[in-house]
């Protein structure tokens, strides 16, 4: 295993020193429990926002840290959901009297982590919502699944959310927009390689010269197919299509993009494969009103993309173009 | 041998060994199904307990137990982290106000246990979890109980039903947790959760045999 | 090889149809020659500024090209110098009637091809002058080497000279500025792995799973000396110290420090060794004035990462600090 | 063969299939000490000089050096696109007016654009780059022309020095170049300058042997 990392025990810690040495200006790291807040929290009067989930998906969600997005990350081992006294410490420092929406992956350990501390949060008398993002169309809704992953729609969400909070709206109507989000985001991802938890020191999985994995997530799983490597505009397309194909989205709507590099694939690509999309989407009548593309959502050094839509009304489009002040996402100050 | 405090801590003691052998065997089970975390999970848990308890160890076994569940519950993580917290609270429980356990207080123990993990996680059997392994194990302890058998005889059929439970993984299709993403493709392979279980049932009755 | 693309040939003009389409309201793309321009250039009466290379080390430079940083870029094959007709009508796009500066990275094919274009220019009538960066204290500036290469104080002098031409300063000031850059900010890479050239299809170089390669530039090329592999804290403090010997940086320096991933590397691993980095230069009595902690100047999908630190003077802070709107770098408005 | 329009066509139609059928192995050579590119430029280079003289030959062997030239400096990018450009640029001015290339012309045609490549690059001979090819051929040509000898001879000479000087970039130190930067890891590589530039020689004999 090849990381800049000292001792994988240790990786988290020293990443979140110097994520706090790095923005002191946005942010400030509590190391026990372990979590990530804004400066200048609780804002008195405001609705919290907060999320988590293990590290290495950087920059979410420490990175989306900060005025307009979330008020508090927690971030968890590698690819580990955080604890429950993480998230009720989290929820405490961010309470400004008026509640806390937990952003939650639909991932069991993170269900099960958040609604533990959320009970705790609410037996300290603090109000908790959360919504669960489950946005992966590779992974079946079914009675034979744990539900859909919650993927890329999870920084939508904190980003529309956020914003929503910072305008003075109450923790119901941030929860029912991060709903919203959630109801009409769709994602799916594809791997090229592996990636290697530093505490397990080897890679996830094996994978052939000349093959990918589709309908891939976001921990270094296997996805859901094997496939042989197809090229650039034949891999968009097929995941294009099916989750175009899930929601439905249909001619005339308005989307909000990503093209999202796992962590280990050159922007370069990552560019080609957005012409890729927005050709297919116009070819619909479909128009990308705001795209993001970039590394947002990663696996750590995962070679692969995913990509998600977001039929956004005009509500969620002008909560997207919100000033946003993190060390990952930043415009309009 | 009696069941109180010592042999509660006896029992964390091995966990923490059992885990910090075992933790490459899981955490590779897990990277071919899900993440590849569980076994740096359960080390890094058993390990905390083991810290904790050894600063300072509560003089109930109940006590004990519990404080080992909120150790997990704090550093563990994960689903597992959870669904072992919930165990060993559940457990502690169990223990309540008892300071030598017979038969039937170690079945209740478990039991206690086994279905607050199932509240928890609310898997059933064969979706290809850790409970594959605990419900055979406490079944088989019941009946062993039923029939008299002592502590050392009825954690012996415990720790061979919940082998073979864990076994009984392997071909199964997983629908919960994190390798049910994977479909059909998590056939063939066993959970590292059943594994994890197995080996929590295993060093109970290792340690409680001398 | 695995890679998001379709052709290798077309790699770059897909690439950049995508960048056009992700960017609109920031800049163009024109395909022949290839060259990527900010949005309403030329800006009457601005000093023009512009920089190109080789592609594959994005988002340099075309993701630096818009309003406070660059007017243009001109994008070559990867890892190829661009050609002097693409930099010539680069030039003349963005030439406001107050000159243009070219920033130039210290190879011998982005020499040789600037300065073909520079004669171009000059006897079309418009003043060009050059600031060549040659900052990686990797390789010895003798008559032994084509001199330093250019390397992450690009990223910098980029950001500076953008913010100069903006707030109105000739070409003479903003090449002075520039060259001052130069001559204040040192940079040293480490590779952990090979990347992989699209038209070439295999790994530029072999390397064991427990070595790296010091001393590397952006090119995938070998570095001056392989090592084990060591301790992120080590590899920090190996590259700190060599990069601090030179200029010498001395107590009281104020620096801008990047962290810089080669395209590979998790964000993880960066903010790890940005604390590394603060920790070495706080010893020292040198106080990290801004930083940037990502991926700034890669080498497609190496895993690696580079240390830049520019000894800043007030002028520099402040140019730093101006707003600046581009794809790779935003903030201030 | 006299060497007039006919046959400089046929030397850039050579050097098409030359760079195409060698790209592979001078893109190793320069990933070994370079950017693994070398062989990508070339043959995009003259496969562009191709399709334009297709598209449209000029009628003057000079003219068509110098279209090539152009669209080598369009088309090839990094270091060998201004110095091969340059090589063609001063080649063709060599020709001038020329309609029917004697010996000496044909030594001209090289000693033009090699100074034209040496004054662009500033490489002296042993700085491991494509003047160490190019140079002993020069000087290799040049006797053998005062020799006496026709234009094939003068070129298998040419072609002979230019192999030995590729190959004596082997054990050399790069000083110039990509390659420099890696110091002492530089020598036991042959430079890919110096290949493609044989490769160009030998085009030549080739092409104006028939
Ligand atoms: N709903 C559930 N009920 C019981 N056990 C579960 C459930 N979901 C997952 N598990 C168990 O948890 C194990 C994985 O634990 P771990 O790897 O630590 O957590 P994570 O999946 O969050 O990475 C699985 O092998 C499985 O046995
Ligand atoms: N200053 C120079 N003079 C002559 N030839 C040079 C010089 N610098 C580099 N070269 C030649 O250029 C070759 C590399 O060409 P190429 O790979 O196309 O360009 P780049 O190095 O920009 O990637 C080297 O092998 C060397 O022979
Ligand atoms: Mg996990
Ligand atoms: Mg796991
Ligand atoms: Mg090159
Ligand atoms: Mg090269």
């Amino acid at each position: 295993m090849k990381k800049l990392i000292n001792d994988p025990a240790n990786a988290r810690r020293e990443f979140l020193a110097g994520l706090a040495l790095a923005h002191a200006d946005l942010l400030a790291v509590i190391q026990d429990p372990v979590y990530v807040v804004r400066a200048g929290a609780p804002v008195q009067g405001k609705t919290g926002v907060i999320s988590g989930g293990g590290s290495g998906h950087e920059p979410m969600h420490a990175g989306f840290v900060g005025r307009g997005m979330l008020d508090a990350a927690c971030p968890g081992e590698v690819f580990t959901s955080p604890t429950p006294d993480q998230i009720e410490a989290a929820t405490l420092a961010v309470d400004g009297g008026a509640g806390v929406l937990h952003i939650v992956k639909n991932y069991t350990g993170d269900i099960m982590n958040f609604e533990m501390a959320a009970e705790l949060c609410q037996a300290r008398g603090v109000e908790v919502r959360a919504v669960v993002i489950n946005d992966d169309v590779a992974v079946e809704d079914s009675l034979y699944t744990a539900g859909r992953r919650g993927v890329g729609t999870t920084v939508l969400a904190e980003k529309i959310c956020g914003a929503a909070a910072e305008r003075g709206y109450g923790l119901a109507r941030v929860a029912e927009l991060g709903e919203r989000v959630n109801r009409h985001g769709r994602s799916m991802g594809v791997a090229l390689t592996s990636c290697t938890v530093p505490a397990a020191g080897r890679p996830n999985f094996v994978i052939g010269a000349d093959e990918i994995e589709m309908g891939i997530g976001i921990h270094g799983e296997p996805g859901r197919e094997r496939s042989a490597l197809l090229p650039a505009a034949e891999v968009t397309a097929r995941m294009a299509e099916a989750i175009l194909a899930d929601l439905p989205f249909t001619s005339g709507d308005r989307v909000i993009a990503i093209v999202n590099g796992m962590g280990g694939t050159p922007l370069m690509e990552l560019y080609l494969v957005y012409a890729e999309l927005e050709r297919i989407l116009r070819a619909r009548g479909i128009t990308v009103a705001r795209r993001l593309v970039g590394n947002y959502i990663t696996s750590l050094e995962m070679a692969g993309c995913s990509l998600t839509l977001l039929k956004a009304d005009d509500e969620m489009l002008s909560m997207w173009d919100d000033p946003v002040v993190t060390a990952g996402l930043r415009w309009g100050a | 041998m009696a069941i109180g405090r010592e042999a509660i801590l006896g029992w964390l003691d091995a966990l923490r060994q059992v885990y910090a052998a075992n933790r490459e065997r899981l955490t590779e089970l897990d990277a071919a199904i899900g993440d590849a975390d569980h076994g740096t999970n359960m080390d890094r848990g058993f390990t905390a307990v083991h810290a904790a308890l050894a600063a300072q160890a509560p003089s109930d076994a109940g006590d004990i137990l519990k404080s080992a569940a909120m150790v997990l519950i704090r550093t563990v993580g994960g689903a597992a982290g959870p669904l072992y917290g919930t165990f060993f609270l559940r457990a502690a429980a169990a223990c309540a106000g008892k300071t030598e356990l017979s038969p039937a207080d170690v079945v209740a123990l478990f039991q206690a246990g086994i279905e607050g993990v199932q509240q928890r996680g609310k898997a059933e059997p064969g979706d290809k979890t850790m409970i594959d392994a605990l419900l055979p194990a406490l079944a088989a302890m019941r009946a062993a109980a039923a029939r008299g058998a002592d502590i050392a005889g009825l954690m012996d059929d415990g720790v061979a039903a919940a082998e073979a439970g864990m076994l009984g993984t392997i071909p199964l299709q997983a629908r919960k947790g994190r390798a049910s993403y994977l479909g059909a493709r998590s056939i063939g392979h066993q959970d590292p959760g059943a594994t994890s279980a197995f080996l929590l049932v295993k060093a109970a009755a290792a340690t409680w045999r001398a």
